[in-house]
């Protein structure tokens, strides 16, 4: 459960430079719809994961926490997928997916 | 001045050739895990391939004999029965891998759909291998896979602290079996057994002889010390980009991502560019590496040099192995996990025919004057001493972390 | 007809049931333009023997070397030299 | 075939058959000698191919081993090539006379005619 956090987190930063690129109009269309797809996926994946493996009652927060996160994450990596073009999107997306980097991280260490 | 050109040309393709999809998958995770603590290890590996490379190299200018030969002569029918199944195995899964890695280089250029463009891989390769000589093959893959030069570029222009990155490269330990898989990884990646088969019985190919063997050396020194620098730069451009955002790259994307985040989408496109013909040019090398290893074991006639149908089977065996190894990717395997195994894999079997080498390249039986000196005698114990190290504790670590999860 | 399959990797041992070690090369010798076999180049550094090889104008594997005119007795697995035989030590 | 003496394992057995031509055509996979116990013994043949590599293995594993590589049938999966065809021991044992006339590389020569419906094969 600790290392599918920890994968949100990483997801969440590398989309998150994906952005930054991407507002900065550093980068090309098909990277960013193939390579977001992976991570879109993997988030998926994750959530999946953490939806399904039991968890004793304590950790059910965290855990429903933790796959809203995974939502959000994944919604923002489409978002950049789906119109890559829009720089001011990329940008508020950038500064969302650090956010959620920074709150899957501190959900891993409270683990 | 022409032998100077043609160093130095071989020098550039073994550059160009020395990175595979291992190199960008384990240097990249080291950087991003571990920062530049594990730069020592790249050192440590790249030693190794120029001292196993040399003496293959010389073995086969000096005794006509290419790794297999030497070790079905060596190691008898039976051990070099084990050996030689072994690294059918684990050429084909390199080979998977890197089919699988230059199709999604083309999905991340292009946006096709992953299964054709493993097809299109499989039979762009294919026939450049069947209508391209020896020569050109090397040239094309080397020279082109030459774009990862932009790692380096990437690695000073994101301005890293020198005196950590040097700081790096002074062999340090933790008590942590994860730093030590990635260490086993990152020295394995550079290690990999079968650009050494294929170096050896491309001494052969080139038909070179005593009067090469400086060639032997500089191709083998200068070309994977350089090639080192390639994988040395992936992790300081990983260990810029990916180490404080605390990202975990699982995918040849996180790679190139490395280059773009330092130069945009020109530099996205060289990473892109180097990459596809890095494992494309290692595709063609571990399909090669299969068919010599077989055919030298069994001991028919092999060669590229030969008309396909002076070296039938030969050709059918290369054939065979693409299209075994497009069968393995299009299960829908993932090509970074199969590069993790084949890594650790190969490390593990690599004593195998390290020690044959070793063996032969002493023997004045075979090598008269040529034979190991004492500084190649030093060096070639020694890192077999390191390789038996390495090799035994390469599955324990691999179980003990999750293939490097943590 | 004997193979060279059919003694290598034999166990050697003396009619009294002493091991002598295990065959590890073949050495032969010329004779009228042919190649004769002179003995078994047995022991236990054999095997290393065989990987190291040695060095030389004269290449051959260091071992003990059983007389072929020693052997008594061949059985599967098994090479069984006289009594009284001595191993040539090179 | 310089020297008096020679260690057939670490010298011949194993080592790659070449024709006259220098075409690559098999491997000494194992060494007949005439003669037996109580006299000289004198070596006769050459064997190879895949057939030969059963006898070879440890007992144990003798039958898989027939049924994988083939079970030893001269002419088949096994070529005798008499002791004096061979012209030298080199780096290589070189026969004095072509592949195809002692019954070598057969499956390189099938291969062949597949290979050669091949463009520019």
């Amino acid at each position: 459960m600790h290392a599918g956090i920890e994968q949100l987190a990483s997801i969440s930063a590398e989309s998150a430079l994906m952005a930054e690129d991407l507002a900065r109009g550093r980068t090309k269309t098909t990277f960013v719809r193939v390579h977001g797809a992976e991570l879109s996926a993997q988030t998926e994946h994750e959530a999946e994961k953490l939806n399904d493996d039991p968890v004793a009652p304590e950790l059910k927060m965290p855990i429903e926490e933790a796959i809203k996160l995974a939502a959000d994450i994944g919604g923002a990596i489409d978002d950049m997928r789906v119109s890559p073009q829009d720089r001011e999107q990329a940008r508020q997306d950038e500064v969302k997916l650090r956010h959620w980097a920074g709150q899957a991280n501190r959900l891993a260490e409270a683990l | 001045m022409k032998k100077v050109f043609q160093v130095a040309l071989g020098i550039i393709a073994a550059i160009g050739g020395f990175v595979d999809i291992g190199e960008l998958v384990f240097n990249t995770q080291a950087g991003a895990v571990y920062r530049y603590q594990l730069l020592w290890a790249v050192p440590v590996g790249v030693i190794g391939i120029v001292v196993f490379a040399e003496m293959t190299g010389r073995v086969a200018t000096v005794s006509g004999r290419p790794v297999f030969d030497v070790v079905r002569m060596r190691m008898g029918l039976n051990v070099g029965l084990v050996t030689l199944v072994a690294s059918l195995l684990i050429n084909l899964i390199t080979l998977a891998a890197e089919v699988g890695g230059a199709a999604i280089v083309l999905q991340l250029l292009f946006d096709v759909n992953v299964s054709t463009l493993i097809l299109v891989a499989v039979i762009g390769l294919v026939l450049i291998v069947y209508f391209v000589p020896f020569g050109g093959i090397e040239r094309i893959f080397g020279y082109l896979g030459c774009a990862l030069l932009v790692y380096v570029a990437a690695a000073v222009h994101l301005k890293p602290d020198w005196h950590h990155v040097s700081q790096g490269l002074i062999p340090s330990w933790h008590s942590s079996a994860l730093y030590a898989y990635f260490v086993v990884g990152v020295i394995g990646a550079a290690l990999v057994p079968y650009e050494v088969y294929f170096y050896s019985s491309g001494a052969i190919e080139d038909r070179w002889t005593v009067r090469d063997l400086s060639l032997n050396r500089a191709n083998a020194v200068l070309g994977f010390t350089l090639g080192g620098i390639l994988s040395i730069a992936l992790i300081v451009v990983a260990g810029e980009v990916f180490f404080a955002p605390k990202v975990q790259p699982g995918y040849l994307g996180t790679t190139a991502l490395g280059a773009q985040h330092a130069y945009g989408e020109a530099g996205l496109l060289l990473a892109l560019l180097g990459m596809l013909f890095a494992v494309g040019g290692a595709a063609v090398e571990c399909a090669f590496s299969g068919a010599y290893t077989l055919a030298q074991f069994a001991g028919w006639e092999w060669g590229k040099y030969r008309r396909p149908r002076e070296a039938p089977r030969f050709t059918l065996a290369w054939m065979i192995f693409f299209a075994l190894a497009f069968v393995v990717v299009e299960t829908g395997v993932d090509p970074v996990l199969l590069t993790e195994y084949a890594v650790i894999l190969s490390v593990v079997a690599l004593p195998l025919t390290y020690l044959p080498v070793l063996l032969i390249a002493r023997d004045r039986t075979f090598m008269g004057e040529r034979a190991n000196g004492l500084l190649a005698s030093t060096f070639g114990w020694l890192y077999f001493a390191i390789l038996l190290v390495v090799s035994l504790a390469a599955i324990p670590l691999m179980l003990a972390t999750d293939g490097g999860a943590g | 007809m004997i193979c060279a399959s059919d003694l290598i990797g034999c166990q050697v041992q003396s009619e009294s049931g002493e091991r002598l070690g295990r065959v590890h090369d073949l050495r032969a010798c010329t004779i009228d333009g042919g190649w004769v076999l002179m003995g078994l180049v047995v022991g236990r550094r054999g095997i290393v023997a065989r990987l190291i090889g040695d060095s030389g104008p004269d290449p051959l594997v260091r071992g003990d070397v059983i007389p072929w005119g020693a052997v008594a007795q061949l059985q599967d697995g098994l090479v069984i030299v006289r009594a009284g035989a001595t191993p040539v030590t090179r | 075939m310089g020297g008096d003496r020679m260690d057939l394992v670490y010298r011949v057995l194993d080592d790659q058959l070449v024709d006259v031509d220098g075409r690559r055509c098999g491997r000494v996979d194992d060494l007949e000698f005439e003669g037996d116990i109580g006299e000289f013994l004198c070596l006769f043949v050459i064997f190879s191919g895949l057939g030969v590599w059963y006898w070879r293995m440890p007992r144990r594993l003798r039958a898989i081993g027939a049924r994988l590589f083939g079970s030893g049938v001269v002419g088949r999966d096994v070529i005798r090539v008499p002791w004096t065809q061979v012209e030298d021991i080199s780096s290589v044992i070189r026969l004095k006379s072509k592949a195809r006339e002692l019954g070598l590389a057969q499956g390189d020569d099938r291969d062949a005619t597949f290979v050669a419906k091949l463009p520019r094969s």
